[in-house]
């Protein structure tokens, strides 16, 4: 038995150490947050692995109770609680060990910035967010959590906001993340118009009934109500969870510090749109068109991301290009109804992207913050610890068979090539080719960062007549060196899982009936069944992937990469020559960011101000004013009459008198 | 029979007179010999009162008025050393109007009234013999309020010509005896507080006499 | 039940405290500061005695209290209160404590009629709020405008006097219509009681024209698009106190009409043409969105957001006849309409908050341009937070009061019609652009000026006041349930009233 | 008596107009415009006794005793202002005071 107060300090405890880290940051000094904020994280890892522990093994029942009523409305009630399930347990622990991981990495990483401890007290306040999302029991506490990860996610974004592009990009987040919020909210409020509650339990018993349902929405054209639930709350997902088309965002989020990188837009909060269609899987399984859409998109964000990801010299770019494309790859999944395996590779994912993310994150302080990978190189023996482990979680990344990324990639790409739904070829190219991009980039990355000759140089003197050399790319004060503890120890504690994880859950994770019911899979969609008749071990597996074409493509990007960034980098130019073009449309990231930019942002001032000037101060304000004129106007013209003479008042009145004399005999008298 | 035949020649009579008077009031060039004619011709009016045995009006308007408002007219009129000829410009510029709006509103009138009433005769007087009595029942019983108040106006009246018309001379010596006792210590003694022994220090300036 | 004529008392204690405060007269401005503070604390007070003894199960109206007034045309003192007035009520003078506190310093010329005239506008507003009486109201809701005017005209900006002028005269013109209402109403049923002509059974034809007459008087104060525009030039240059108060409280005074006269009295005629005011909320939402977005104005800025939140409180009242009469949806039509009560408590807030930072920041620079500031994360950090908070408050965000009415009203119109509730949704994306763009420019970045970079602190009193804003804006935005609560029966009765057609 | 009603009503009519067009003639002077009113007023005096006489009515009577009177006191300040204007500016011409003008 999982107990209340045990899950209200294990959600509360982050949101008290940022309450006081933040609140009283002057008070306990930077040692004193940090180490508060840490506490209360490693709490919450240590009561989720707890609660993990009594839910898989204990056998504790699934917990749902509202710890207090948030609203009622007659019968309608809505409170804030807990519903921990196994899928809950899971997003617990990935959530607070990787927070854990990069609090720790935080003291390193941050160890100059005179933010210190408000860092620490967003990152504790994220997550507490995080936790309440996940723990949420009904559409509200979910919504609640959604948009608070938002805010923390905002507010790391434009943490450095003194400098423009962080608070543009972290209001470009904001923004594209409640185009997405206002598709959820909407799809909240269909739930709620077509179950009359918002609670998980109520919702999801219910949901069967939603077959044949429909909703007029355009006139005369009925739609079927589990549709456009489903569309509308995966409108929310794709904000979350960078899926294109809202997937601008994230790229322009590396504007924030780098463990927010690894912790928010890698590891935990973009994979909320993933874990919430995981959660909705009796709503989506309601509805064949939205999960075709779900498929199509998470496909498409998986293979052209990953694209754009090739072209990008930022190394926090490239990660975060390749972050979309992972999403994509796990959305993939949950439109194939392979909720399971996109909950997998969410958590694989978590552990190696936040390695990679730390890792570049060591990379760009042992280059004073230069994250142009055109003037890295050669780092390898330098760095030997973040070397060592940026290979392991690359491996991972590219799903080298044996590591983690290897189990959950490959099982999406066999459940999408099982899907019967719409589009599912389609899907099963993207997936597949994006196997290729995705070892292109990653070894491209590798080799540009840790291989060949160094492309920087280090010059000491400080008077000499490069100004400010800090300034110019490539020129370091000092020789780059290896981080210390603080920052290699999560690297190495994150290199483990990344390797490891694979092995021990996917048997369990996939083709066990894990999730017990948190996830509901329709039998006819249900692929993972299927693919569990095939499935003969995780050894068999190991070996079996030698023969399928995922590993080879991704071994043929492998080998490009090598061949091209490692022995004849002449051929990358030449090919970018060559292709000019498509390398074109990639560097622009297909002009989506200028489109945007150009309509809706522009487009939208534009707008306001002919609104203002031409409606309010136009229109509105000419009526009103120009009443007020014609008042004062006619006044002018009338106030004549006031010749002030008596004789013209005297005329005046016997004028009057006469016409009243003769309407009186006029009319008086009949 | 002769008595009303009588009667309806003094009325015609007086009426002459007085709608003669009257035209010459508004048509005389001087001011004075207008202030004459309209006196002329309250006088007949308050002949065609008498013969509409209204007597107390008829006297009161002799009384106050060729009496009293007429002579203050008259004394206006002399007092004031008017130039009387910017005063008759337009006279003939607006001789046809005025005429022209006196007999619209004639003819307007005469049509209201009709020929209906032409031939109303009246009953035997309601005063029987006096109607000093008859009037002096009515404004004192029923009309005693209003009487009063008109008491009022004409005081206020008398006040306020008198109040209009009072000319203050600045240069006039007079003493004001609400302000002299009206007045207390500090408008009339300054106390300066002083240092026992003052240095050779320039005289204080004579302060400033307060207002009394 | 006690005797003590608890709505009396709250109505006139200010008023009497006003007059007090005038005698302290002009030589002595602190005496008349914190004679007045003493006044709004104890009037606040009160107020919670108030709450206690509302008793929130039966609901209904209570604390009556009925004296006859002018008994030749049937008029009579009463006042009584239900849920949503003692919410309101308990706003008023909350905030008003704040206003008092938050011009302390600020206002330098005649203090004490500045003070006089907040108390005096405090205590016509709890009149409003308790007022049961049709003439009583119409006598609060035009005498509201009196201290306003002078609040405006004499302690605003350099435009003051257009500006006093355009609120005057604008609302002045919607209340006319209101009067003439009023008086039909009591040609045909012969009393201006309100809870008779809740009852009483007009016509349509006669529901429609007094429909229309409720309207543009409440549109006006409210305000609604295309009355508005009287807002943003009083907001421009009335003191920070008036803005305030006009902000949290006043514009509330309109919808409280809604919710008092168009809803309850000609409910057929408000079925009928909800369709206009829900059109003329939407617009509200989106079209006053973009004009926000580009004013350079923080305080016009402000202004717009606040027409555009009204929206919701309309949008919320009037839904409530497509679901509650063509739909049958009671629960969701509740929903509707306890967001709107819900969404105006909130707006005070945040509003009030909202104006308070503006407030705080021209008493530092002396503009409200926007361009003039920036980095105040860097400059005043602990007021950068505030105004963070505040923003976030103001675009809806979960856990702060703005979420939970917008949340509501979202809902709940999507059961009457799914494109309502797209085009009211929409103020999610563009309330975050508008208010977002403001905290990009003013908060993060770096100053532009010298003296932008060395503003001083918050000072202790500039502190506790954004502090309580800050708890109310927090506590309503994570633990709504006791506001919903103490309303949730008056809503029921107003929903069940609605229900029932007149004719 | 035997004079008929309409006699008196004409002469009243008649006394009326002449006053009448005594206003338009006679614009510019003052005194004479007082005079002229003094001289409606009298026409309607003159209708209240016959209607009263008539009518049997002591009230017509009464009345023409309260005109009268306020005609008295109307003349008495009407002639003080022409006294004091005439003091301040030198001229009672109407045609030269218009402070109220626009």
């Amino acid at each position: 038995m999982i107990s209340q107060n045990l899950l209200i300090v294990l959600a509360g405890a982050p949101l008290v150490g940022a309450l006081i880290a933040g609140l009283l940051r002057n008070q306990v000094g930077r040692a004193g947050a940090a180490g508060i904020a840490i506490v209360s994280v490693a709490l919450s890892f240590a009561l989720s692995c707890i609660v993990f522990y009594q839910l898989v093994w204990g056998g504790a029942p699934v917990f749902n109770h509202d710890v207090y009523t948030w609203l009622q409305v007659g019968k309608l009630t809505i409170g804030i609680g807990f519903l921990v399930d196994r899928l809950t347990a899971l997003m617990l622990v990935v959530v607070t060990f990787v927070s854990l991981m990069v609090h720790i990495y935080t003291i390193g990483y941050m160890r100059e910035d005179p933010g210190f401890q408000r860092f620490f007290s967003y990152i504790a306040l994220f997550t507490f967010s995080m936790l309440v999302l996940v723990l949420a029991n009904n559409f509200l506490q979910l919504f609640v959590g959604w948009e608070l990860v938002g805010l923390v996610s905002y507010l790391l974004i434009g943490f450095w906001f003194e400098k423009p592009s962080a608070s543009f990009a972290a209001l470009k987040a904001f923004i594209v993340n409640r185009v997405g919020d206002f598709g959820f909210i909407l799809g909240i409020a269909c739930v709620l118009y077509a179950f009359h509650t918002l609670d998980y339990s109520a919702v999801f018993a219910q949901a069967p009934s939603l077959a044949g349902r429909t909703i007029t929405v355009v006139g005369g054209h009925p739609w079927s109500l589990a549709t456009l639930i489903c569309l509308l709350l995966f409108v929310g997902a794709c904000g979350k969870s960078a899926q294109v088309p809202l997937h601008v965002w994230l790229p322009d989020s590396m504007e924030g510090p780098t463990p927010i990188s690894a912790l928010i837009h890698a590891a935990t909060m973009v994979t909320a749109g993933v874990f919430m269609v995981a959660r909705m899987s009796p709503l989506f399984e309601m509805s064949q068109t939205a999960l075709s859409v779900v498929l199509i998109v998470g496909a498409t964000t998986a293979f052209f991301m990953g694209l754009v990801g090739i072209v990008q010299n930022d190394i926090k770019r490239v990660i975060a290009y390749s972050t979309i494309s992972q999403l994509g790859y796990m959305v993939t999944a949950l439109g194939a109804s392979a909720y399971a395996a996109g909950i997998f590779h969410l958590m694989t994912h978590a552990f190696f992207k936040a390695l990679l993310f730390l890792g570049s994150g060591s990379v760009i302080m042992a280059m004073h913050h230069g994250q142009d990978m055109r003037y890295m190189g050669g780092l390898r023996k330098r760095m030997p610890i973040t070397y060592l482990t940026m290979w392991a979680g690359s491996l991972a990344l590219c799903a080298a068979p044996g590591f983690s990324g290897f189990f959950s990639k490959d099982q999406i790409i066999d459940a999408v090539g099982e899907s019967q739904i719409f589009g599912h070829t389609y899907a099963y190219w993207c997936v597949l080719l994006g196997v290729f991009v995705t070892a292109l980039y990653t070894f491209r990355m590798l080799y540009m960062t840790f291989h060949g000759k160094p492309r920087w140089r280090v010059e000491h003197s400080h008077g000499d007549d490069h100004g400010g050399h800090h300034e110019q790319p490539g020129v370091l004060p000092h020789e780059p060196k290896e981080q210390s503890f603080v920052v290699t120890f999560p690297l190495v504690m994150l290199a483990i899982p990344s390797i490891m994880i694979g092995w021990v859950t996917v048997k369990p994770l996939l083709f066990g009936d894990w999730f017990q019911g948190a996830i509901k899979v329709l039998p006819a969609h249900d692929v993972l069944a299927k693919m569990a008749e095939e499935f003969h071990g995780t050894v068999p597996m190991f070996w079996h992937a030698f023969v399928t074409p995922a590993f080879w493509i991704a071994f043929a990007g492998f080998a490009v990469a090598t061949y091209v960034y490692q022995f004849n980098p002449k051929v990358a130019d030449r090919a970018a020559r060559m292709f000019l073009p498509i390398f074109k449309i990639l560097t622009r990231k297909f002009w989506i960011d200028e489109v945007y930019y150009n309509l809706f942002a522009r487009g939208g001032v534009r707008l306001g101000r002919v609104f203002w000037k031409g409606g309010d101060a136009g229109l509105i304000e000419g009526t009103v004013n120009g009443s007020a004129f014609v008042a004062e106007r006619s006044s002018r013209v009338f106030r004549r009459l006031q010749t002030g003479f008596l004789y013209h008042y005297a005329f005046a009145m016997i004028v009057g008198l006469i016409l009243l004399l003769g309407g009186l005999w006029y009319w008086g008298l009949r | 029979m002769t008595h009303a035949i009588f009667q309806m020649v003094c009325f015609i009579l007086f009426a002459v007179v007085a709608v003669g008077s009257a035209l010459a009031v508004v048509s005389v060039k001087n001011t004075v010999h207008g202030v004459l004619a309209l006196v002329l011709t309250f006088f007949s009016t308050a002949c065609l009162w008498m013969l509409a045995e209204a007597e107390f009006l008829a006297l009161a308007l002799v009384v106050v008025y060729v009496g009293a408002v007429m002579v203050l007219f008259l004394f206006v009129v002399m007092m004031l050393d008017i130039d009387l000829e910017p005063m008759r410009e337009g006279y003939i510029k607006y001789l046809p109007i005025g005429i022209g709006a006196a007999v619209i509103m004639l003819i307007e009138m005469l049509g209201i009234i009709g020929i209906k009433t032409f031939n109303v005769q009246a009953g035997p007087n309601p005063a029987g013999a006096s109607n000093v009595e008859w009037l002096g029942q009515a404004l004192f019983t029923h009309f005693l309020l209003p009487f009063e108040i008109a008491a009022l106006i004409l005081t206020v009246g008398l006040v306020a010509a008198v109040v209009l018309a009072l000319r203050v001379r600045s240069f006039s010596k007079h003493q004001n005896p609400a302000a002299q006792s009206a007045v207390r210590a500090p408008g009339r003694v300054r106390m300066v507080k002083m240092a026992a022994v003052t240095p050779a220090a320039p005289e204080p300036k004579p302060a400033e006499e307060p207002q009394a | 039940m006690t005797t003590l004529p608890i709505l009396s008392i709250l109505t006139w204690l200010p008023c009497a405290g006003a007059i007090l405060v005038l005698l302290a007269g002009n030589a002595r401005p602190h005496v008349a500061r914190w004679l007045t503070l003493a006044f709004t604390v104890i009037t606040f007070a009160l107020s919670l005695v108030m709450l206690t003894q509302y008793r929130i199960g039966p609901g209904g109206f209570q604390l009556q209290e009925n004296l006859r007034w002018i008994p030749g045309i049937n008029t009579s003192y009463h006042l009584g209160v239900d849920g949503i007035s003692v919410a309101l009520i308990i706003l008023t003078t909350f905030t008003s404590i704040l206003v008092i506190a938050g011009a302390w310093q600020v206002i330098k010329t005649h203090v004490h009629q500045y003070m006089a005239a907040m108390l005096v506008l405090e205590g016509l507003l709890i009149g409003v709020f308790c007022a049961m009486d049709a003439l009583l109201f119409y006598l609060f809701f035009e005498a509201i405008l009196i201290p306003m005017f002078f609040l405006i005209g004499i302690w605003g900006g350099p435009r003051r006097v257009y500006a006093t002028l355009k609120f005057f005269i604008y609302t002045f013109f919607g209340s006319i219509f209101f009067l003439i209402g009023l008086l039909y109403m009591y040609h045909r049923a012969g009393t201006f009681d309100l809870q008779t002509l809740w009852n009483f059974p007009f016509t349509m034809k006669e529901q429609s024209w007094l429909f229309f007459s409720f309207l543009i008087a409440f549109a006006v104060k409210t305000p609604m698009v295309p009355v508005h525009t009287w807002l943003p030039d009083a907001h421009v240059e009335a003191p920070t106190g008036g803005s305030v108060i006009l902000a949290a409280i006043m514009l509330k005074v309109g919808t409280y009409g809604f919710i008092r006269f168009s809803l309850p009295i000609v409910p057929d005629a408000s079925q009928h043409f909800a369709w206009l005011i829900i059109v003329l909320s939407l617009i509200a939402i989106i079209y006053i969105g973009y004009v926000a977005l580009v004013q350079p104005d923080m305080k016009k800025l402000v202004a717009y957001s606040s027409i555009a939140h009204m929206g919701f409180v309309t949008l919320g009242l009037f839904i409530v006849y497509m679901l509650a009469r063509q739909m049958h949806d009671i629960q969701t039509a509740q929903l509707g309409v306890q967001g709107a009560v819900v969404q105006m408590i909130s707006h005070g807030f945040v509003s009030g908050a909202l104006f308070t930072c503006i407030g705080v920041m021209y008493d530092r620079l002396h503009t409200r341009e926007i361009a003039a500031y920036g980095g105040l994360a860097k400059v005043m950090p602990w007021f950068a937070a505030f105004w963070v908070l505040f923003a976030m408050a103001n675009t809806g965000l979960p856990g702060t009061s703005g979420f939970v009415g917008e949340f509501m009203v979202i809902l709940s119109s999507f059961s009457a019609n799914p494109w309502i509730a797209l085009f009211a949704a929409y103020s999610l994306i563009i309330g975050a652009g508008y208010t977002l763009w403001l905290i990009k420019r003013i908060v993060w970045g770096t100053a532009p000026t010298k003296e932008a970079a060395s503003m001083p602190k918050l000072n202790a009193r500039e502190a506790w006041v954004l502090t309580a804003f800050a708890v109310a804006v927090l506590a309503m935005g994570i633990y709504p349930w006791p506001l919903m609560h103490l309303m949730d029966s008056s809503v029921a009765q107003l929903v069940t009233h609605v229900m029932t057609s007149k004719i | 008596m035997s004079i008929p009603l309409s006699w008196f009503i004409v002469f009243a009519t008649v006394l009326f107009c002449i006053s009448i067009a005594g206003i338009f003639v006679n614009r510019k002077n003052v005194i004479v415009l007082l005079m002229c009113i003094e001289l409606m007023l009298l026409a309607v005096n003159t209708n209240f006794v016959a209607f009263s006489r008539y009518l049997g009515n002591p009230g017509g009577q009464v009345f023409v005793f309260f005109i009268m009177t306020v005609a008295a006191a109307e003349s008495a300040i009407g002639l003080a202002i022409v006294v004091l204007m005439f003091r301040n500016r030198r001229t009672i011409n109407v045609g030269e005071i218009d402070t109220l003008r626009y």
